[in-house]
């Protein structure tokens, strides 16, 4: 098993589009390592990619952000301005795992572990993410919800990786929420996850939503119909029902040692609308 | 294929070694190195008893490659005490009571010195959040709390 | 002759009741304490297993060649590397230890009994080639159907494991094999004379699910043997002279030749006193001629050792209108894993042990199914019975509309109550355990909506056994300790703060270290909450001891009569006119002139502790439950427990802290979970979900001290009871919270919102 | 004369007998007389029972006392966290019984 750590983007394309055998992609290794002990995966190499700047950098542009594919959960929490504009984004991300964890796990490996149940990406999603791919064939950007097909089913051509990922810029009275339901109150993988983002007009009407599930379904979904439900609203009891409503029309969920899809189904209605009311004050507060 | 061979410093002293690609920086620690205080619970990230800090982020040795800390800073419970006096929080867990078998303590010892660096009075609550990732089967985690907190006073009033 | 019974030392003041810092603790806080996997050896190779991939197969064959061929393999063993035992029943408590089943546990033979059953093992040169030889092996399986649950494994047409296990304990003996091992039976009055007296009777069936110890630490054994015979093992274990005894019989070699070390062990709660990776380890070590490493992955941990049983319980209660307990009928069926073993018998024994209550009648059915062996999991059995009288004890409270704990205060067993199990009661605890609860400030704090409280008590035996100690005078005067028993939870602070207290010497004079299998004399492991109780006695003996050979050589020193002298605060004391001759003697003193005077000094505690007194606890705990989400926090949980005395007051509240927090996973969300085809679904940390720190509160204790008249300090053993109330006071306190009486374990999140779904309560 | 009552699957062996009066003065000689009026007792006096005498149980005490008002239980012996066996292969220990 062959380890190469680059120090460019184009190094680690070259290395993945040239491999001949299985050929895996290293940011915290929190999953990959896991696979790798259980012979679930035995890749003949390695591409660590936590030399190359751009996926270790948070940097403004365009009035949003640029976030690394390789910035840690940890890095993420401690940045100073990055949980005022998108605190949804960042408890998702902080809610990987334990703290040991969160020194290691990144919004890229995130994603490309494939996992419906994924803690971040619903709060990607919800806030309008797109990730930026850098393959053989140059750059692309593909929104977060395009990237996973299915249970480690990726959208990703071979040789392409993931480089960042471009938070929009935030119009005033904006804000978002994550939340996620397991059965301790750490240290879980989540049995539903709800991430909502949304913005309010001059008189506290929603003017604009993205809700995504997690968990719930073969991918983690964005469910416009959940966010039709709200907006023109200021969630009132009967746009939450019509949101809860939406949430569980969306869900296509399985029975698993985590949960029943009955369950699955009635908590990602719940959480839709604890995580939107959330959302909503923070919005009306910033 | 052709072991790496690796230089990094480990509580300080200067070590150099060589590692097959799928060899954990705990494998390495443990079984090159023979520092046998980081333990392996599960060697999937779930228990924690095989925390140390590298570049002064806390994680788990067993989710790092050996051949990832080239050139980097690893420290482990062989380097908590600080000459021939232990840390307070090494002390105080003693006082405490805060260990009955052991296997997590080291884990636990140094997760909560990583704490203690960055939150220097932490409430119950922050205390247990951040050891959520270290499991204890013996305590209860009521003695290993108070003793944070307590430890976490102590060393406030200097 | 002035035998001594100085339990305090100079100034009055004693170590035993004190908090004293572990002699063993900086290693321990320092990385330095090595534990089963921290041992090495030159040389070694890497011993690894094959482990079946069905719950229940025929193994028709098994081809090892190109295995062996493998460059870098030094040896491969199966089944034929170990001689096949009668099938004799060796005494291990209820749980019958049966040769036939050990060897056949430790390695597949016939069949492969579960999933995770070793088939096959190999040493070589790395872990990573032995992975690659395991791969290499070739066995031919018939894979059969398998049955997982105990109801099932019951019905006469479930899949067999064994063609030669009949029921025990059925008249007339039946003629056709089953999954029933045995059935047992305790009987005290009439039960149904009883019922008819009752004014209301209250009947429930319960469900738990199989739950781990939970050790962070996997197993691990180091061994090596050499081509005398002779073997050297270390191996984390809670018994290692038992490890010993079974590595012997199945390798046919000496005990004596077989010497085990027990390392640092990093938690058992039952689960280390059974033997999996060691007599595999000297298989391949006698093979290979070379020592050879074994230690199991979490995964193996989860499903190839032994959880507690899951279980089927079925109580009925009777009780007049004023609270009194006339009836108490239960009937127990208890998996015991692949081979006859469950804790059903101490299981039936202790479901109404708390109770003063004239007609008990309790059935027990110990059932075989494909899945890991049951081993002990602390007070084992009684957890599950006590689990379902004490939540129909509290349905009865509820329809009486009876104070709960008043309504157990006036059923409690107490000094000279004739126990469900038989023998009375000396004078015991639980009374006021349960006063103490009533004291406390949680008993009488209001709760809000969707907050419950709950209360239980829990009974466990405690055993003494076979210990061995031993005090050694070094030529400084410091004392060298020696115990046999592996200390898990502080047991050495506890043994030290004794020996200082009995010799007069300061506690850090005193070294105490496990002993191995070569040091001392047979020690029976450490389990049945008695090496505090046992270690303790075995050390006053052998203190007694030393006491009385020093005072001997002082009346031969000064010529004097032995009633001219006295041994008080750690020295020989002249009385009288003697006083002016000769100055009082210290054992520092006597150390100097050990050799003129005969020769070392040391004492020995060789005996067979009887006297173990029963602990009671009562737990009350506070929970709130989120109806839109199913999920319960715990709040607030109090432990008020009886020890008798306590050695060491912080080691023992630890217990009642340890043990509260594994009741408490036990009843929210810890279970195995089988798919269809048999296999364990969640092997690893991530999905067996133990409490983790931000799970609970801070576990508030009571030390209860009702003496054990049959101990020299008082002591009770408290490391089991603690796990004993945490499953009902939980389930009362959900039924108190949501209105909902649940009766299955655990009672995790989708079981709790479909209840309150299906009542319209799922509500904020 | 003690009172000696048998608990559990014991009185299976004895035909239903569960309650004896005998003058037995010590465990040893208890067994002695079991196992003169029931044969089939001495395996599982053996090897399987824990004996309590006046509330204080004993667990292989071949010489503990026995007084003319004693009341005894013979129970199945109680293990703890320990399943593990009692002392392996010489569990007999050669302990001289009835004969």
């Amino acid at each position: 098993m062959r380890y190469e750590a680059p120090e460019s983007l184009e190094g680690a394309v070259a290395l993945l589009a040239g491999a001949k055998g299985e050929a895996r992609v290293l940011a915290g290794g929190t999953d990959l390592l896991v696979q790798m002990r259980a012979d679930v995966v035995d890749p003949d190499l390695i591409v660590d990619i936590k030399r190359i700047p751009e996926t270790r950098a948070v940097t403004e542009e365009k009035g949003g952000w640029r976030i690394g594919a390789a910035v840690t959960g940890a890095e993420l929490k401690e940045h100073p301005r990055l949980k005022k504009v998108w605190p949804g984004v960042i408890e998702a991300a902080n809610l990987i795992g334990s703290t040991q964890v969160q020194g290691r796990a990144t919004l890229g490996g995130n994603l490309c572990n494939g996992s419906p149940a994924a803690d971040s990406v619903p709060a990607l999603i919800a806030a309008g993410a797109v990730a930026s791919l850098v393959g053989p064939g140059g750059r692309r950007e593909l929104p977060v919800e395009d990237v996973m097909l299915g249970p480690r089913k990726l959208a990703l051509q071979k040789g392409e990786i993931v480089a960042s990922f471009l938070l929009p810029p935030r119009p005033p009275r904006s804000s978002d929420a994550y939340l996620r339901f397991i059965p301790r109150t750490e240290m879980d993988i989540a049995v539903v996850g709800a991430g909502v983002s949304l913005s309010l007009d001059a008189n506290s009407v929603i003017s604009a939503a993205r809700v995504s599930l997690g968990a719930v379904a073969a991918r983690v979904l964005l469910v416009p119909e959940a966010a039709q439900a709200i907006i023109g609203s200021r969630l009132d009891k009967p746009a939450q029902d019509r949101l809860e409503a939406a949430a569980r029309a969306a869900c296509r969920p399985i029975d698993d040692k985590r949960g029943t899809t009955e369950f699955r189904i009635d908590v990602a209605a719940v959480l839709a609308r604890r995580s939107a009311l959330i959302a909503l004050d923070r919005a009306r507060s910033n | 294929m052709a072991k790496h061979h690796i230089e990094a410093t480990v509580n300080g002293d200067a070590v150099e070694f060589l590692c097959e690609t799928e060899e954990t920086l705990l494998d390495v620690l443990r079984d090159t190195l023979n520092l046998t205080g980081s333990k392996e619970g599960c060697a999937s990230g779930d228990c924690g008893a095989c925390s140390v800090m590298l570049d002064g982020r806390l994680v788990c040795s067993c989710l790092v490659l050996g051949c990832e800390i080239s050139g980097r800073k690893v420290e482990t419970i062989e380097g908590m005490a600080k000459g021939d006096s232990l840390h307070p929080l090494q002390q105080r867990f003693l006082e405490a009571a805060a260990l009955q078998c052991g296997i997590c303590t080291p884990g636990v010892l140094v997760a909560s010195k990583a704490l203690l660096e960055k939150n220097p009075d932490p409430s119950e609550h922050e205390v247990r959040f951040w050891l959520a990732g270290n499991l204890c089967r013996c305590t209860g985690y009521d003695k290993i709390v108070t003793a944070v907190m307590d430890t976490a006073a102590a060393m406030r009033k200097g | 002759m002035a035998e001594t019974n100085g339990h305090s030392q100079a100034n009055g003041h004693s170590y035993v009741g004190t908090r004293q810092i572990r002699p063993d603790g900086v290693d321990k806080v320092t990385g330095r304490a090595r534990f089963g996997a921290d041992f090495n050896l030159p040389g070694q190779l890497i011993g690894r297993v094959l482990r079946s991939p069905y719950p229940h197969a025929r193994i028709v064959a098994i081809d090892t060649s190109k295995a062996e061929a493998l460059p870098g393999v030094k040896a491969v063993i199966t089944r034929d590397d170990f001689g096949d035992q009668p099938s004799e029943f060796i005494p291990a408590g209820e749980m019958m230890m049966n040769y036939k089943d050990v060897v056949r546990n430790v390695m597949a033979r016939e069949k492969a009994l579960y999933e995770g059953h070793a088939v096959a093992a190999v040493a070589a040169t790395s872990a990573a080639i032995a992975r690659r030889a395991l791969k290499l092996i070739d066995v031919k399986y018939e894979v059969l159907p398998h049955v997982i649950d105990v109801v099932a494994a019951m019905r006469p047409d479930a899949p067999l494991l064994h063609d030669d296990l009949f029921t025990v304990g059925v008249e007339p003996k039946p003629e056709k094999p089953s999954n029933v091992a045995k059935r047992v039976e305790i009987k005290v009055g009439d039960v149904e004379a009883g019922f008819k007296k009752a004014d209301l009777v209250v009947e429930r069936e319960f469900k738990t699910a199989p739950v781990h110890q939970g050790y962070i630490e996997p197993h691990a054994a180091l061994a090596s043997a050499s081509e005398d015979g002779s073997v050297e093992l270390w191996t984390t274990t809670q018994g290692h002279f038992i490890v010993r005894a079974h590595c012997a019989r199945l390798l046919g070699l000496d005990i004596g030749k077989v010497r085990v070390t027990a390392t640092e062990i990093g938690g058992g709660f039952g689960g280390k006193t059974v033997v999996y990776l060691e007599p595999l380890a000297i298989a391949l070590s006698r093979k290979a001629k070379r020592a050879v490493k074994m230690v199991m992955s979490r995964e193996e941990v989860f499903k190839a050792s032994g959880p507690t049983s899951g279980a089927t319980v079925r109580v009925k209660m009777g009780s007049t209108r004023d609270g009194k307990f006339v009836a108490g009928f239960a009937e127990l069926k208890y998996q015991a894993g692949a081979f006859q073993g469950s804790p059903v018998q101490p299981g039936t024994m202790c479901a109404y042990a708390p109770y003063d209550i004239e007609n008990v009648h309790v059935i027990g059915y110990d059932v075989v199914s494909n899945r890991p062996k049951v081993a002990a999991y602390r007070a084992p059995g009684a957890p599950i019975s006590e689990y379902a009288v004490e939540s129909v004890v509290d349905e009865i409270a509820k329809k009486l509309e009876l104070d709960p704990i008043e309504l157990r205060m006036m059923n409690a067993a107490r000094e000279g109550t004739k126990a469900a199990y038989g023998p009375k009661f000396g004078p015991i605890g639980l009374e006021e355990t349960l006063n103490s609860i009533k004291k406390t400030e949680h008993w009488n704090t209001p709760l809000r909506k969707w907050q419950g409280r709950g209360v239980a008590s829990g009974f466990w035996f405690n055993i003494g056994g076979e210990t061995s100690v031993s005090l050694t005078v070094n030529e400084d005067g410091t004392i060298s300790l020696m115990a046999g028993t592996p200390d898990i939870g502080g047991l050495r602070a506890a043994l030290t703060s004794v020996a200082a207290d009995e010799l007069g010497v300061p506690y850090d004079k005193v070294r105490p270290i496990i002993g191995d299998t070569g040091s001392l004399s047979f020690n029976f492991l450490t389990g049945g909450s008695r090496s505090a109780f046992s270690g303790s006695m075995a050390i006053v003996e052998a203190a007694r001891q030393i006491k009385n050979d020093l005072i001997a050589r002082a009346c031969k020193l000064w010529e004097a009569k032995p009633d001219q002298v006295e041994w008080k605060d750690g020295a020989v004391r002249p009385l009288g006119a003697l006083a002016e001759k000769v100055k009082p003697m210290t054992i520092a003193d006597f150390a100097k002139v050990s050799g003129k005077t005969g020769g070392p000094i040391g004492g020995v505690g060789r005996i067979n502790a009887q006297g173990a007194g029963p602990s009671f606890g009562t737990h009350l705990v506070d929970l709130e439950v989120d109806p839109e989400t199913g999920r319960a926090t715990i709040l607030r949980y109090t432990v008020a427990q009886d020890a008798g005395r306590a050695l060491h007051p912080a080691y023992v509240e630890g217990q009642y802290q340890g043990g509260a927090v594994q009741g408490i996973g036990w009843a929210l969300n810890e279970e195995y979970i089988y798919g269809e085809d048999g296999k364990l679904q969640n092997a690893g940390f991530l999905d067996y979900r133990m409490p983790v720190a931000s799970d609970v509160p801070m576990i508030d204790t009571v030390l209860v001290e009702v003496g054990n008249p049959k101990h020299p300090y008082g002591v009770r053993g408290v490391g089991e009871t603690p796990i004993v109330p945490p499953l009902a006071a939980i389930a009362n306190a959900m039924e108190n919270a949501t209105g909902i009486r649940f009766t299955e374990l655990p009672m995790s999140p989708p079981k709790v919102l479909k209840a309150l779904k299906d009542k319209g309560l799922n509500k904020a | 004369m003690a009172r000696v009552v048998l608990v559990g699957n014991l009185a299976q062996v004895t035909g239903g007998v569960a309650e004896f009066d005998l003058s037995a003065t010590s465990v040893q000689q208890l067994f002695r007389q079991l196992t003169a009026l029931h044969p089939a007792l001495e395996r599982h006096l053996e090897t399987g029972v824990a004996v309590a005498i006046d509330g204080q149980i004993y667990q292989d005490a071949l010489f503990a006392p026995i007084h003319d008002d004693s009341e005894v239980f013979l129970l199945p012996q109680i293990a703890g966290g320990g399943p593990g066996a009692d002392r392996g292969p010489t569990a007999a220990r050669g302990r001289s019984l009835a004969r």
